[in-house]
């Protein structure tokens, strides 16, 4: 018994931890076995009937997941991106780079105070945040992020879109309402002024290019966009292109058009009484909002998951090898191989330059191997998979489109709402008419039936 | 040679035994007693059995604040010696690791020479107690400290160590007992402050003499950083006795609180001297003593010395003894009583005595060094009959401040002559600042209509 | 102005695209910091001299520059000049009695400016000798060397904390607090006499005033009231 | 109103529905306990149907320090408005009237936290009138020298705040970059990086230093182009011109009425400047033009300082070219004792007239010292320009009169 303690005595705080928590991992992964294997045979069964349960289910988990982190790193880069353009250093303590500051701030908002004034309305107050974030995280559903990878191919994909989209206008209309604060209030109403005169121009300019593809799945429209990359709707579609540009910077409430915000007139609009994590909430749903527009320019106009360049079939790499094939040999290779790569990636190091010691010299190895693992595995991954390719396509387009909002944030003053009201019902529906009607009339003259 | 008061028959004789015609003679202090303690603490009890039966007689500190001395002995013997660098000094000096008994034999009150005349008179006694504190403790190092003025009182206790070490009664290998300890006289001088206790280790270690913050004790971090025992030599002069003839013969003897005898000197218009009396004497005994003149036309009485508390004449029969004496706002601190007739005027005495407690405090505490010359100040305003009308108030303040803020004892009682005088003798301030007449006519308070200019 | 729609904001976009990639204008504070001016006049300090004693003269110079009169001071400078005060009239009391270096009872000697006088050091060093150096016996060295030479020199005060190791300060602190120690030779009377009435010093007085409080007007001094217990020598 | 109940609990709403509303929701309400006290008063706090009161400040972001102004509003537009001042005051006369000629410098000093020289100057001129001192030539250099450099750091600063109230982020930093070179210049030279307290009496506090004039080289060597290149960020940006232009138009008469000094005057087309028109130091010997605008509305106020910028480099690039030798300081008793009179000294600044009028009796102090400052005068004229227009707009307007508060509340 003593010696027990006393070896318990000689563990870190790590050590600890690990000692208490792994025995409680085993027994749990042991008894999911157990009810898995006694219990799971109907499940299986039922789930295997309707997979589309199955998808949904796990398309609304991983959506839900993604969507923090998401906001995270936009919130991290509207951060650093910002401060470099300012000539500032920005956030560099926590994490490497400051990587990790916005999920600081995410615990620090998770902690503080949730409180609501006296004389709001407790209901709507608190379901506010609730109604803007789903909105935000429902929109992600449909978004294409690679072929067969996304929530669910809608065929009214685009609709629904804009339909949950327009959520977002309730949520901070109820905000600004029930805060009981008139700055709140004429956050709340700038918001509704915007956001509806915004959704005109932006559905208008969406039209014409639906009546190119003839769909509003998404998935199909970054489909037509596949080949080269003048295939993009961008290239038939420039001024619709910009028009949705606009418009959608309006609708997500972003720099020159964040009115609702407007931290210098109204103080932080429809947010100003909000703290803790309902302003979380908001706070990222607005980020995730970002992501939304910005994939949504990229399916709808910049080819989606679709690379620029088409490769000719002469020129594709099939890679026929199965792993599972080799059976054993599979076993014995990934046994063999990572020490004998190690040593020789090391080898010349150490016969190299004699001041090294070879400890060194193997850890340069083992970092070498890693680096051509993860090339090869990777690259193996982008030839052979194509949704691996298509996501990073995706993301890499997105995250472009991102930045740039950031990048405008990082420059323009803000619009003045009149300013804002005339941009929008002066130019911005005109043009997107004309778009239309210029649109109609090619695909009339091009294919008469 | 200061005058030894004689005292009833009945009255114990600890400190001063009767009848002793040469102090310094080794083989007549034997014969008397002296040493039968020191061979039984080193033979018989051993350190702890010493220190328990010291405690067991119940034996306090006569330096005026009354500890048990006990309980110092005991932290200190428990105190591990550091091997330190005694502080303040660069380069290895003085890194020594061993525990200090130190006997406070420099009476700071000039008015009083109890612990002069106790060397003077009895030096066996004081040494043999030091060694018994060190016996008891493990002492290696036995330091009397002596003020430079009491030249007979160093040239006695340097005789008598002499003496002893001859009769191996101290030096190397005490009484075959295998205790090495070394006794020495250091004569100090030059601030009344020295009394304190902080204060004199530091005179002996050759600092600015200026008190320590405490805790840490010094029982467990005194001279050089050691484990110390700093006694006044009363006390130990009285640790043979208990130690020869058993701590309960000497718990009988005075109060019950604080057992034992104490060294006073008196001062009364009847006449001055030192006399041992039991503690818890009533204070009217105690001035009887120096001559029936002192009690009637009692005036007021002043106990303790230049921080110590006036009086009043109803008050003579207070039992001179620690709690009681700081029940009425006095203390015994140096073991001086003085009696005061109708000639004194109360509130020039305490005038007098802040005014010197001002001049001698170390100005190590601000509130000490500034407030007790803003006291005396207040004190020659009410003397001269123009005080300021916030002057009460602020006396009080400063006191509060003053005692809050204390490191040492003398900054906690050296408003006490103040404190105590307006207590009992408020209808004499006010008559010097509304009459600004002096009923004993020593002041010559102004007129207020002559104006104010001061 | 831009003629062109969009021209002005991409103009904008352009310069802030290049300042992202420009070297940034960051201090990282609490690693790097940025030496104050020469001229900074922020953070107020007394010098101390390489003996630890102050360099202040109490010129009031400063006194006299500050706008808030935030510096203040009084007392005895080095030279033993009173200087009047420059702040409230009631705190004066406390500054020319209770500073640090009049607490000694005496006028303090500028071992910091004026030059000593050499002394014959051969007697320190037999004394110096005879307590084995030993900071520790501090005050016997010092009565040594009074006893020796009178006085405490600067320049023996000096030799001792260059032997002893002691701190110069210490040793300065140590011997301006005791009152038989004394920094300047005896005026006339032999030595002993001095250190006699030093060492009397305020305890005589203090017995005297005892005496005379406790006799009453009958002994009391005449002429007016008494005067005040001589505080200091 | 009742005493604020204690912390935790709240007591029941009294009957009066407008206690019970105060009480349950803290509402805002501006209406004055006492009846109106003047016809305006009254007709202020009386709302037409349709229009709210807003507060905006003291705490609200771009109010430039602790402003508050109460705004009625119909919709968004500014109908109507009332600035309360003090929140902020410090009494900086009546210090200045109990310290003595020398310490009354440091107090001006906080006056304004962005151009502290400009608040010396005008007390130090008058004491020097009341002294007639003569300032060396060398030290009448330097104080233009460095009163210029404060200016052009004050203007940074403005084109900093003007581009926050309209939104943007990134201008507010290139103007406190441009602003840290200043200030560590400023600091190299007087010690100090915010309150500089140089100027004396018959001179300044110290001489150039190479420290100083290394980094005044430096960057006057770069400061065109850099200054010109942030501009670019804002001066052609359709965004920002597009909301200056034709806001808060301030004609000529109203200028007048509302005595407008400086750039906000010279925007509506007077070319009264100080440095001209009462010459004061070594200005007359010195060449620079004085721009002038006359449209008068905000985008006039802020190109007016922009221009204004490069007459002050101009003019530090003279001085540090016929910069004389010479003492900086003239020789003077240590506590001052002008003769009883009194003395009225007005000088330029980056928002308009600092002055300052200073009364003698003859003892060591001032017996009455008035101070003048600009933002304080010209936040009168904001009741007049901002009305009519949106609430982000009566931010610009506020923004581009340029007012600090300290030296408003003093």
């Amino acid at each position: 018994m003593t010696a027990v303690a006393r070896s318990w005595g000689r563990l870190t705080l790590a050590g600890k931890i690990l000692f208490t928590v792994i025995p409680i991992l085993l027994l749990l992964t042991a008894g999911l076995v157990l009810v898995v294997v006694l219990f799971g045979k109907p499940v299986v069964d039922f789930l295997a009937a309707n997979l589309w349960l199955v998808r949904f289910l796990v398309a609304a988990t991983a959506v839900l997941l993604m969507s923090v982190p998401t906001a995270f790193l936009i919130i991290y880069m509207e951060m650093k991106v910002i401060a470099l353009m300012n000539l500032r250093i920005g956030p560099d303590r926590v994490g490497p780079f400051g990587s990790l500051l916005s999920v600081v701030h995410g615990l620090k908002v998770l902690m503080k105070e949730d409180f609501s004034p006296t004389g709001s309305d407790r209901l709507v107050f608190t379901l506010a945040p609730v109604v803007v974030y789903m909105s935000a995280v429902m929109s992600l559903l449909v978004l294409p992020f690679a072929p067969g990878l996304f929530g669910a191919d809608i065929n009214i994909g685009l609709l629904y879109l804009f339909a949950v989209g327009g959520l977002t206008v309730v949520g901070l209309l109820m905000a600004g309402w029930s805060s009981f604060n008139k700055y709140s209030l004429l956050g709340g109403l700038r918001s509704a002024a915007q956001v509806v005169s915004y959704e005109i121009p932006l559905t208008l300019s969406v039209v014409g290019l639906l009546i190119l593809t003839g769909t509003m799945s998404l998935n199909q429209i970054s489909l037509n966009q596949a080949g080269w990359f003048t295939n993009w709707y961008v290239f038939q579609q420039p001024l619709g292109a910009l028009i949705f540009f606009i418009a959608a910077t309006a609708e997500g409430n972003r720099t020159p058009f964040d009115l609702t915000e407007a931290d210098s007139e109204i103080v932080a609009g429809f947010a100003t009484e909000y703290s803790g994590m309902r302003f979380g909430f908001f706070f990222f749903a607005e980020y995730v909002n970002v992501f939304i527009i910005s994939g949504l320019f990229v399916a709808l106009f910049l080819g989606g998951w679709n690379a620029p360049i088409a490769w000719p079939e002469a020129w594709a790499i099939h890679l026929t090898f199965d792993p599972g094939s080799t059976g054993m040999g599979l076993l014995f290779a990934l046994l063999l191989i990572p020490p004998i790569l190690i040593l020789a990636l090391a080898a010349p190091f150490y016969v190299g330059r004699s001041s090294l010691p070879w400890w060194q010299a193997l850890i340069i190895g083992f970092v070498l191997f890693n680096v051509l693992a993860i090339v090869v595995v990777g690259g193996w991954a982008f030839i052979s998979l194509d949704w691996v390719a298509g996501l990073l396509w995706f993301l890499g387009k997105t995250y472009v489109f991102v930045f740039t909002f950031v990048w405008m944030r990082g420059t323009l003053p803000r619009v003045r709402i009149d300013q804002l009201m005339g941009f929008a019902w002066k130019w911005l529906l005109p043009a997107s008419l004309l778009n239309l009607f210029v649109t109609a009339l090619a695909v009339i003259v091009m294919n008469p039936r | 040679m200061t005058t030894i008061l004689r005292t009833p028959r009945g009255w114990p004789a600890i400190l001063l035994p009767r009848g002793v015609t040469d102090p310094l003679d080794l083989d007549e202090a034997r014969k008397g007693g002296a040493f039968d303690g020191l061979r039984r603490a080193l033979l018989d009890l051993g350190g702890p059995g010493t220190i328990s039966t010291v405690a067991a007689s119940g034996l306090r500190g006569r330096g005026g604040a009354g500890f048990p001395t006990a309980e110092k002995w005991r932290a200190a013997a428990a105190a591990l010696p550091a091997d330190v660098v005694a502080p303040g000094f660069g380069s290895g000096h003085g890194t020594m690791a061993r525990r200090y008994v130190v006997a406070n034999g420099y009476g700071a009150d000039p008015s009083s020479h109890t612990d002069r005349t106790l060397m003077e008179r009895n030096p066996y006694a004081v040494l043999e107690g030091a060694l018994i504190a060190a016996a008891a403790i493990g002492a290696g190092d036995v330091i009397v400290a002596v003020r430079a003025e009491a030249t007979e009182a160093i040239a006695a206790l340097e005789t008598a160590i002499a003496r002893m070490v001859d009769a191996n009664l101290a030096g190397t290998d005490t009484l075959g007992s295998g205790m090495d300890v070394e006794l020495s006289v250091r004569p100090v001088q030059g601030a009344y402050m020295l009394g304190e206790e902080t204060v004199l280790l530091k005179a002996i270690e050759g600092k600015r003499g200026q008190p320590e913050q405490r805790p840490p004790q010094p029982s467990t971090r005194g001279l050089f950083g050691q484990p110390t025992v700093v006694q006044n030599v009363q006390t130990l002069a009285a640790v043979p006795w208990i130690v020869a003839n058993g701590p309960e013969a000497f718990a009988a003897i005075g109060s019950k609180a604080s057992p034992g005898t104490i060294l006073v000197s008196v001062r009364a218009p009847g006449g001055t001297g030192v006399a041992e009396v039991p503690v818890g004497t009533p204070l009217r005994e105690i001035i009887a003593l120096a001559g029936r003149s002192g009690i009637d036309g009692l005036k007021a009485i002043l106990v303790g010395g230049p921080a110590g508390g006036i009086l009043p004449a109803e008050l003579a029969d207070t039992a001179y003894e620690f709690e009681a004496l700081r029940a009425v706002g006095a203390h015994v601190g140096s073991g001086s009583v003085v009696a005061a007739d109708k000639r004194a005027c109360v509130v020039d005495l305490a005038r007098l005595l802040t005014r010197f407690c001002a001049d001698e405090a170390c100005g190590k505490t601000i509130p000490c060094r500034i407030g007790l010359r803003r006291v005396s100040e207040i004190g020659d305003r009410i003397a001269t009959g123009l005080p300021k009308p916030t002057d009460g108030q602020l006396l009080a303040d400063l006191s509060a401040d003053i005692v809050g803020s204390a490191l040492c004892d003398h900054e906690r009682l050296a408003t006490l002559p103040f404190a105590s005088g307006m207590r009992y003798f408020q209808s004499e301030l006010d008559e010097h600042i509304l009459r600004s007449s002096c009923p004993a006519g020593v002041c010559r308070p102004i007129a207020v209509a002559a104006g104010g200019a001061h | 102005m831009a003629n062109v729609p969009g021209l002005g904001v991409a103009k904008g976009m352009a310069l802030t695209l290049r300042r992202f990639f420009e070297p940034k204008a960051t201090i990282r504070y609490p690693e790097v910091r940025l030496d104050v001016p020469h001229k900074f006049r922020g953070r107020l300090q007394l010098l101390y001299d390489e003996y630890g004693t102050l360099k202040c003269e109490t010129c009031f110079q400063c006194a006299q520059a500050c706008p808030i009169e935030c510096i203040d001071m009084g007392g005895i400078d080095t030279k033993g000049r009173y200087h009047i005060h420059w702040g409230a009239p009631e705190t004066y009391g406390e500054r020319r009695d209770e500073s640090a270096l009049r607490r000694s009872g005496r006028p303090v000697p500028d071992q910091a400016y004026a030059h000593f006088d050499p002394i014959h050091p051969e007697k320190l060093e037999a004394i110096l000798e005879r307590f084995d150096f030993d900071p520790k016996m501090m005050l016997e060295i010092l009565d040594a060397t009074q006893a020796e030479y009178g006085h405490l020199p600067v320049a023996a005060l000096k030799l001792i904390s260059q032997r002893t190791g002691a701190w110069y300060a210490m040793i300065y602190g140590t011997a301006s607090y005791y009152r038989h120690l004394r920094f300047e030779p005896p005026a006339a009377e032999p030595l002993a006499a001095a250190t006699a009435t030093a060492r009397a010093g305020r305890e005589a007085a203090f017995l005297a005033g005892l005496d005379a409080s406790l006799a009453g007007p009958a002994r009391g001094g005449r002429g007016g009231r008494r005067a005040p217990p001589a505080s200091r020598a | 109103m009742t005493a604020a109940p204690p912390h935790g609990q709240r007591e029941a709403p009294s009957d009066d529905p407008r206690v019970q509303l105060d009480e349950a929701a803290g509402v805002f309400e501006p209406v004055p306990p006492y009846p109106p006290r003047t016809e305006r008063e009254a007709e202020f706090y009386t709302l037409g149907d349709g229009e709210m009161f807003i507060n905006m400040g003291p705490q609200h972001p771009s109010t430039h320090g602790v402003l508050r102004i109460v705004l009625k509003l119909d919709g968004e537009v500014v109908v109507d408005l009332d600035p309360v001042l003090g929140y902020l005051h410090r009494g900086v006369e009546k210090l200045c009237e109990n310290a003595d000629y020398h310490h009354s410098i440091a107090y001006l000093d906080p006056l304004e936290y962005i151009s502290s020289l400009f608040c010396e100057w005008p007390g130090v001129l008058a004491f020097e009138k009341l002294l007639d001192v003569q300032v060396p030539r060398r030290a009448e250099y330097i104080r233009v020298l460095s009163t210029e450099l404060n200016r052009i750091l004050s203007h940074s600063m403005f084109i900093g705040w003007m581009a926050l109230d309209l939104g943007g982020l990134t201008p507010i930093l290139y103007g406190l970059i441009e602003r840290d070179e200043i200030a560590e210049m400023l600091a190299a030279l007087t010690g100090q990086r915010l309150l500089y307290n140089y100027l004396r009496i018959g001179g300044v506090n110290g001489d150039l230093n190479h420290e100083f004039m290394s980094r005044l080289g430096d960057w006057m060597s770069r400061a065109t182009t850099q200054i010109e290149a942030n501009l670019g960020l804002l001066n052609e940006n359709e965004i920002f011109v597009r909301r200056m232009r034709g806001l808060g138009v301030m004609d000529r008469e109203t200028a007048f009425r509302m005595a407008v000094t400086g750039p906000s005057l010279r925007a509506t087309g007077v070319p009264l400047d100080f440095r001209r028109a009462h010459p004061y130091s070594v200005f007359p010997e010195l060449e620079f033009d004085i721009p002038t605008r006359d449209e008068g509305d905000c985008l006039a106020r802020y190109l007016v300082r922009i221009d204004e910028i490069k007459q002050s480099l101009r003019i530090i690039d003279q001085c540090i070219h016929n910069m004389p030798d010479g003492p900086v300081m003239a020789k003077l008793p240590r506590l001052l004792r002008p003769r009883p009179g009194r003395a009225y000294a007005a000088v330029e600044g980056p928002r308009g007239q600092y002055a300052a009028y200073v009364v003698s009796d003859g003892t060591d102090q001032p017996f009455r010292m008035r101070i003048h400052d600009p933002s304080f005068v010209h936040l009168q004229s904001v009741g007049v320009l901002m009305p009519g227009h949106l609430i982000a707009d009566a931010m610009a307007v506020m923004a581009s009169l340029d007012p600090i508060m300290g030296g408003v509340d003093k």
